[in-house]
């Protein structure tokens, strides 16, 4: 076990994936000598060599396009999307080759990119460094989508979804990279598959599924609620495409609620894929519709108003008050 | 008024080996590269392109009868997809739009393999490993990424097989096929951009994608370009044949623009004569590229009545294999939808594939339907 | 009142739109002389002057990029995207620019842009030429999307498309193109606005919603399903973001049962927005979890697959089965 | 091993009017373009570039301070952003990226409006039709098109007014910005795109982005360009008068490579310690644009102890109001997130403001907070 950011265990995956294989190359923006703006692939190109860590021209739908050609010949790139505003160039690339190859090619060809894009607000950034793109990701099909919440998931699941066959959208929530967490740089990749959610806490009361930046919010939530006679359970999905809808169906049988919260817009957002298949999963279970606490339906703001954007603490305990009934922003207070 | 600058496109400058009188053109400087074309590998071209343009005419009358959905003609432009498909080695690379059944042809792509796609039955036709040729590209331009990235993946492995995209004029203007230039010049990637000037995309000129030459787009990108007589199929050959003996050298991307004709629709859907003037088919039909051929091999006494007869008979035979391959090809599944859209196991979409063969399974319980 | 194709109400929508206000300009590609592959344009160029009606190069990413610069200068550009696959390549600019640049400049820069998507399959096309790609959109805020269902619709909704100061995403149904229907060409634009949603077929024991081209497969089910006792009320969504959830409240609070169908893929599609929001607006009134009758998480499929892909009249009468526990493919037949 | 094929910038073939030492440069063919500028509009232009520098050092140090959120030095890019920013007429109209301080100061951008985006205060900062400036564009490229586009409209109205794009070195990387150049070629369109090759694309060198001049891309699209050296004003201020000319006489758009440097960081946010060499910033400093004009200006007798103290005096006015326009601008208000999504009521989003109001008002009513 050793303590590391989030962004030292991501460089450390990423280690990993190159010394297991040298089929896995990257491929981004700044990524090379500068070690990415972010520096999660900071030395790597000092100790793998130019043609494992490439430096590619500004341009991303290249950067894409040319790792799909890389892929045709059996590599492994992964790329990077330096800030998550900056994928869309990509998108074509992504939904049209990236995501349908596999089909395409009736199996032959198989696609084992990674698509590291930090995302996310919080961090006081500029228009367009701030964004959650993942829905427009887990509607396509032929691609994976994962998002990570802490360092220890970050070191393994960069390294399973290097070692997946699919395409792997990989959401780093940058406003993270710095938080430290323990990593043990021994486990195993077959140890908890990347497509599967964790129960971060237990509760009876109400369910509470999140992922990436908001996993740490969530627990905080739960930590405020308890102090309040509630309990949560608390949900990190981990995987976004596929959703591990098992997990959290168990957990709704259970508190007959459930909560979701993420930074993305509200309409069309994961949340409202979750709370319509466990409403169809569990509809008999469930005392409360389900609740959505999400960013608004707004391109993300400036950062001096993005706290009026970001779910918080605040805004996901008010909604666990309303699938409890109990007194909230928009009323109630009867039950519970 | 109008809004673009256009003109003719002029037919200097052109790479020629064979005028369109079947006589020889000299001072191409390209001679070189086509020494060792002897009387057999001419009639070898010439069959390659009258089989071809048969086997084209075979797919467009199975669409006609309804037999496949969509085709794409290559009409006229059978010297560019032979000339530079039979300069290719096995282990090259071949990146296409879906225009290039002919290059498909070289590479040895099945009959069945080449119409599944325009009959509807699959997602596409062959496995791109066993041809070394991925299946048609309908994105514009998006190939042209494909083929720099496996050329750049093909240099760190040290080998020196080449990666050659093809594409249109019309793919010119797309973003990705200028970032593709980018990239090759970058990494110097062993890639060849093959573009088939056909001077159409779909109703677009190519004056309305291009002011100049599109061969004089590359060299700005650090892409050394020729500019070949895309009917002529020994310049075609030629000008393939030096940019890939550059490529495997070390020597980076070349450019290449054929400069030929579109001479049927842009597809089977289309109909040319809402904007384009007959009098321009008339104009290309004087510079057809296997008549051009056929001129030559008269000439040096290559086309007798034997060998007329072995290339028709060889045309016959393909069309008859093509329309067999065609109509009895067997239907896909019921299920096949979800096959191969994952290579791993993806628990929603198995969920959904049990639902649906739950539901299919209800119309054998109960006749009368599902409600 | 005259009856018209489908594709001959827009045509003659966008002609009113360009005969009325010179700023409005069409372009695209092959829509000139060609009159587009689809021959929505037809003769307009003939008619308006090739500055009106622009054949554009093939790229779009350029065809909205110019299009957000004239509409900088006071224009009201009518990009035709020629099919719903090839939408991507302009995504960045859709998404960046067009979606944010009226909030960027705080209300200063207005994007009266209309985006013409004809999309949906049903047509045995090859890739790329069958997709439903709203879901996409109606997760950007700063967008509208909309699509029509029938001629009268077609004729109306394109003039309003391109009368509104917001961007709009139209997406005509290019199954239906030939279909026929009486159309009033002296209908107003004010009478109906398209950001409403319109009651099809009145009924009482579910309520079934879709738009595009599933609206008449949706009114066909309504008659079958009254051939076995059932009351079904069908709604056309006309306006995908906003939703107008209000009239399908109404609906639902009546029948306590709800069915949605599109094409799209199911995962993260409107069908999720939609039931999710229904089941948050009118939880204590639903029966039944709300059914979604979709398109598979798949690629689109190969023309001869495209039936075990695409909702159907059966396919939506099990899913009306299900919400009222009548027997269906997944079981029931206690209830009703 | 080095994948792609680097060298230095090569220095030959630059439009200069200004030697680095000060003297006027003969025979580039370019005096007739700035004939009219006398002394005291050299003075006017030095006095410029000293003023957008110290504004620049003004807000970098702003950031320092933790009063900007971020700042993007253009330090080192007065000449190029003040030469062509002065030939501008008012209504022609700028689509720039964001680098471009010293052009909206041209453009008569006030200070607060200048530093509201970089404040975090707003989207953006001014008006684009008060000054025919849009705000600053992040998406690499895409401003390109704008400015085609935006040129388009303008042929459509029969002005003649022009659109000038700004971007960067590494955006000629982009499709956006190639894709410009094809619809701004095919349309004849009235636009100046203005690229200052700064060197570098954050840690990426020019060279990794183009293996040629990037003036020289140009020409392949039809587009006539010139390469200027970007750190001598007057040479900046003439070709981009020549392009103006060309394009308001109908004759299309023009390319503008200014080679120049950027001797900061990317933004304040960067540290090229980590990927450039110091010397290479020593070099370009014998090459600063307002030490050369200066030097110029002492030659000729302009530069006196009354002219700089008024030049002195001007920075530090201006330095003094940015710092108070910075500091004294007030907060947005907590429901301004949901200004101007759209430009026509929206009732799903009237719906959460008006939720999130009762959120906000919740906290008034139990002070212990929502849960
Ligand atoms: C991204 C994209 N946009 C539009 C289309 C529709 N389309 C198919 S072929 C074609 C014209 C292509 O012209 P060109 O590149 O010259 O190739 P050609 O068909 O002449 O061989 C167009 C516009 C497409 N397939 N992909
Ligand atoms: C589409 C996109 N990709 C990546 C970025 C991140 N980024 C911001 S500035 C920059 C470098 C730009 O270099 P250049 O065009 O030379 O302009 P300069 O900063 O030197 O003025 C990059 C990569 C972005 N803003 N947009
Ligand atoms: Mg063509
Ligand atoms: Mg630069």
């Amino acid at each position: 076990m050793s303590t590391m950011t989030f962004g030292r265990a991501i460089n450390s995956g990423l280690r990993r994936a190159m010394e297991r294989d040298s089929k896995v190359v990257l491929i981004g923006e700044d990524i090379g000598m500068l070690g990415g703006v972010f520096r999660i692939t900071d030395e790597l190109q000092k100790d793998f060599g130019a043609h494992r860590v490439i430096d590619a021209p500004l341009a991303e739908s290249a950067i894409l396009g040319t790792a799909v050609g890389m892929a045709y010949r059996g590599y492994r790139p992964v790329c990077e999307i330096q800030f998550d505003g900056f994928i869309y160039p990509a998108f074509n690339q992504i939904v049209s080759q990236v995501a349908k190859l596999h089909y395409r090619t009736r199996g032959r060809v198989k696609m084992p990119l990674t698509i590291r894009v930090p995302f996310g607000g919080g961090i006081g950034a500029a228009e367009h460094h701030s964004e959650s793109p993942e829905a427009y990701f887990l509607h396509t099909p032929g691609l994976r989508v994962v998002s990570v919440s802490n360092p220890q998931d970050a070191f393994l699941m960069i390294q399973q979804a290097i070692a997946c066959d699919d395409p792997v959208l990989f959401f780093e929530p940058k406003r993270r990279y710095h938080t430290k967490g323990e990593v043990d740089e021994e486990a195993g990749l077959d140890g908890y598959p990347m497509e599967q959610a964790r129960v971060e806490v237990s509760g009876d009361d109400a369910t509470l599924v999140t992922y990436g930046p908001l996993v740490q919010v969530a627990r905080e939530a739960a930590e405020a609620a308890r102090g309040d006679g509630i309990s949560l359970e608390v949900i990190d999905l981990r995987s976004l495409s596929p959703i591990d809808f098992g997990t959290v169906e168990a957990s709704v049988r259970k508190t007959g609620r459930l909560v979701v919260a993420h930074e993305a817009a509200r309409t069309g957002g994961l949340g409202a894929e979750l709370a319509a298949s466990i409403t169809e999963r569990c509809f008999y279970h469930l005392e409360h519709a389900p609740e959505r606490i999400t960013g608004f339906d707004i391109p993300y703001p400036p950062a001096k108003m993005e706290q009026h954007h970001l779910p918080n603490l605040d805004r996901i305990l008010d909604g666990v008050d309303r699938v409890l009934d109990r007194r909230n922003s928009l009323g109630g207070g009867e039950g519970y | 008024m109008s809004l673009h600058a256009m003109g003719p496109v002029p037919q200097e400058d052109l790479i020629q080996l064979l005028a369109p009188d079947g006589s020889r053109t000299a001072g191409s400087g390209f001679d070189e590269w086509i020494e060792d074309v002897d009387g057999a590998a001419l009639q070898g071209l010439y069959e390659d392109m009258v089989v071809v343009r048969r086997l084209d005419q075979e797919a467009t009358a199975l669409q006609r009868q309804g037999e496949l959905a969509l085709w794409p003609p290559l009409l006229g432009q059978e010297a560019a997809q032979i000339g530079s498909g039979r300069a290719l080695r096995k282990d090259d690379f071949v990146f296409s739009s879906y225009r290039e059944n002919g290059v498909a042809y070289c590479r040895g792509v099945g009959y069945a393999d080449m119409l599944r796609v325009w009959r509807g039955n699959a997602p596409s036709g062959w496995d791109p490993y066993a041809v070394n040729m991925a299946t048609p590209q309908v994105i514009i331009g998006a190939q042209t990424l494909h083929a720099t990235g496996y050329a750049m993946a093909t240099k760190f492995d040290g080998a020196d097989s080449v990666a050659v995209s093809y594409f249109g004029d019309g793919a010119t203007s797309q973003g990705d096929s200028n970032e593709a230039m980018v990239f090759a010049a970058s990494f110097q990637a062993p890639v060849i951009f093959f573009c088939q000037n056909n001077q159409w995309a779909i109703s677009e000129p190519v004056r309305l994608q291009a002011q100049r030459d599109i061969a004089d787009r590359a060299p700005g990108f650090g892409i050394p370009s020729v500019r070949v007589d895309g009917n002529d199929v020994l310049a075609c050959l030629a000008v393939t044949r030096q940019a890939l003996d550059r490529a495997r050298g070390g020597g980076g991307p070349t450019f290449i623009e054929a400069v030929t004709y579109r001479m049927g629709p842009h597809t089977t859907a289309d109909d040319p004569s809402r904007y384009r003037d007959p009098n321009e088919l008339e104009d290309w039909k004087g510079r057809d590229p296997i008549d051009r051929l056929g001129r030559l091999l008269e000439a040096e006494g290559l086309l007798g009545a034997e060998v007329s007869e072995r290339v028709r008979a060889a045309a016959d035979r393909a069309a008859g294999e093509l329309r067999e391959a065609c109509v009895s090809m067997p239907e896909p599944g019921e299920l096949e939808v979800f096959d191969n859209v994952y290579a791993t196991p993806h628990a929603v979409l198995a969920g959904q594939r049990r639902d649906y063969q739950r539901y299919l399974a209800s119309f054998e319980a109960a006749p009368g339907g599902a409600s």
